[in-house]
């Protein structure tokens, strides 16, 4: 019987190993898989690459494992925000890698990678220096730079509900980049509020299909990334 | 007072926005625009973090983490709103499916090139967003920026020295002195605010000023 | 106040012109919006580009539309079946042009027209004859070849219910390139079984979101296309 | 009886198939393998025309024209289903997130590749469908199919007639004959149906065949 539901985050994570390539789910704190970071962290792989839209805030979640050094690399396109302080002091000091990509182009690069699409042209960023160094080509007059698909060893994201089958739903704007970096990992891990029954979630409303979940670890009741910072916790 | 206030530049936005539109509203001021939409029109904001039918902000207490605008502050969803994933959100913007983007802005060339996004300072940690992608695919998109720098430099010039954030994408800018359309033959004031002289807009922008057509003054 | 509701199917289609570009949903008879297809044969638009994954069966329907000789060129995945005889008559005859497309190619380049993509690499179709004459390219080693994004004029799908903004749900595999086609036509017209009231339709499980459609028409109880063509029905 | 019955070698299909897997199982004689997956697991079938979950044909009766199969047959959903539209279905496609696909044949070449869309025939209409995708991004292609042609001819030949569907895409072959692999180092009899000789199958074959390896033979 089908059932990836795994027990704890902590053996989710095990199999991550250093130099890997982890793509993240949020866009700030909504849908960013606090809990599951945190099993990364305690793991301790290093040498990361990280694929997510931000650079987390404060000194728990994302940002922890930056601050930990456990990142080699950001791929993202907002690398700071109100309360980021991690990434740009790390990235000040020459001490992590930014490579900064259009938000659009990077939900479009992590949506081709899990299509099995190599490559693919836009019209964002020509003209400007995201698009220095990139090959550009005409189409009908107009002007597009070539952008990659994105792969990940692993992606780490949030949803709401899941089925023993992986079949998920998210929940309001924290669904942002979950789905589609659920298709790009040759591992994809989901934390979840809750487990249904299997035909609990209306075959119409499934967002994600099972096809593209791994492993599914519970988290009845997430911890809350801004909270966290107000009370100015440091994982781990 | 002279000149327009942040709120009146806000609903000047709002009256150039047909009835039906889909808007993006960038972060800051361009947020202002959503309230005053006017009576009769009826507006449905897409916020590029997935959400289609965004309202305004929810009372205090009853904020949500998880649902959001790009700027990461709690909103609220209209009825008959939509939550889609990232790409499909891109798809809307890239696409050309939103009609009108409000953007803020550091500098607008005389060509319509925006910069918007980064000084371009060597310890500066840059950050774009959806900011290229907006200009790169939203049909029409409209500047809304104080005149001139905190310091009294033009933000309209002749090129811009920031990075930019696309070339010739700009259609019309909302100052707190006039409203100005980017044009094949230059920037062109369409409207001036109360008590500003065609010769005060002139003067405090960067770029030549096409000659100011009758029926526009008033 | 926003109500993209149209009367009636005649008036949906009234301004398809000679020589426009059409996407027809559904695969097979599950999602062909059999009456858009026939307020179109009333309309009488000719030299049609038709972008739909089969030709229709019997002589209603899309089948009915190419017997009209309304239409120029099909592109499709594929054109024949059980109750498929006129595209292929017209074809061997050499009055109806083909670009046969993979199915999954076609979809893709569909998606694509609708997000702004002009052109992405795919390794379906490499080394056959369906890549002869497209241009390839090697990436990590794996050979690739370059697919345009495809737009049309206009797209007529099938969906099962709609609210005024335009909001849609689908039923089952009539999906299909409903949702995709939206995207990806200047006007979108949509037949629907039922309107609903405006928050009826969970935001978390609208498949097509309003900003892709512009015109709506309600046919409560559709046509059924293999009945038709099990009953011998030609249309007009 | 000498040989396998399509049944049986529906049967030899779905052994060799692991638990958990998902499935794309091609129109016509494929299809015959869900009806053989062993009790103790469990597959996933998913058809390109937007299901994932795909269960059994309905009763007589019970036919739903929009739940259907990629053959356009009516279908059930399994408890779990989930439907999507064809970009979608594409991705997991394309994407290789599909284990196994198991597909009819008009020619396999000894390197693997597969003819099985169109016989080339000036007056013949091709239709093509989603073969192509299917054998570029699933992980694993089956084939299924009789030894020879109506008429006696090999299908398993040195190189293919026919028009390709791929190159070297083929991993394994399932004929009323024998199992074989297409291997680096040439087409591998893996196993014998009862009563079939090997060098009945060389006689039968249009490609070399590796000797037989002493394990495998029973």
């Amino acid at each position: 019987m089908i059932d990836k539901r795994c027990e704890a985050a902590a053996a989710a994570v095990a199999d991550v190993r250093d130099g890997a390539t982890i793509m993240i789910g949020g866009f700030g704190e909504a849908g960013s898989p606090i809990e599951l970071i945190h099993a990364l962290i305690d793991a301790g792989p290093r040498n990361l690459t990280v694929v997510s839209n931000n650079t987390g805030s404060g000194r728990v979640g994302l940002a922890a494992l930056i601050a930990r050094g456990q990142v080699r690399k950001m791929i993202c396109s907002y690398p700071r925000s109100a309360n980021s302080m991690v990434f740009p002091e790390l990235h000040r000091r020459g001490e992590i890698e930014l490579e900064l990509v259009p938000q659009g182009t990077l939900a479009e690069r992590i949506r081709c990678g899990g299509a099995g699409i190599p490559a693919f042209y836009t019209a964002t960023a020509v003209g400007t220096v995201l698009a220095e160094g990139k090959e550009s080509r005409r189409f009908e007059g107009s002007e597009y730079v070539m952008e990659r698909g994105l792969r990940a060893d692993f992606s780490l994201v949030k949803a709401d509900r899941a089925d023993r089958y992986g079949n998920l739903v998210y929940r309001r704007t924290a669904r942002n980049f979950g789905p589609i970096m659920c298709t790009a990992a040759e591992t994809t891990i989901v934390q979840v509020r809750e487990m249904t029954e299997v035909g609990a979630i209306d075959p119409e409303c499934v967002v994600t299909p099972g096809v593209f979940v791994d492993r599914i670890v519970v988290v009845p009741e997430p911890q809350q990334e801004s909270v966290l910072v107000k009370e100015g916790r440091v994982y781990p | 007072m002279k000149g327009w206030s942040r709120e009146e530049m806000a609903q000047r936005v709002a009256a150039d926005i047909p009835d039906g539109a889909y808007v993006n509203l960038g972060i800051g001021i361009p947020e202002l625009v959503a309230q005053f939409v006017p009576r009769d029109r009826e507006f449905i904001f897409q916020t590029e973090n997935g959400l289609l039918g965004m309202g305004p902000s929810p009372p205090a207490g009853a904020e949500d983490p998880e649902l959001i605008n790009a700027g990461k502050k709690a909103v609220t969803a209209i009825p008959g709103a939509a939550y889609f994933h990232h790409a499909d959100s891109f798809t809307m913007i890239r696409g050309g499916h939103i009609d009108v983007c409000v953007l803020g802005a550091m500098q607008i060339s005389a060509r319509g090139d925006l910069a918007n996004w980064s000084t371009g300072e060597a310890d500066a940690i840059p950050a774009v967003g959806g900011a290229m992608d907006l200009v790169a695919g939203v049909k029409r998109i409209l500047v809304m920026t104080e005149h001139t720098t905190k310091t009294g430099e033009p933000k309209i010039v002749a090129e811009c020295t920031y990075p930019l954030t696309g070339r010739g994408v700009v259609d019309r800018v909302y100052t707190n002195l006039a409203v100005l359309d980017v044009t094949e033959e230059g920037v062109a004031v369409r409207e001036l605010a109360p008590g500003v002289s065609f010769e005060e807009v002139r003067a405090k922008t960067g770029a030549p000023l096409l000659p100011m057509a009758q029926e526009s003054a008033r």
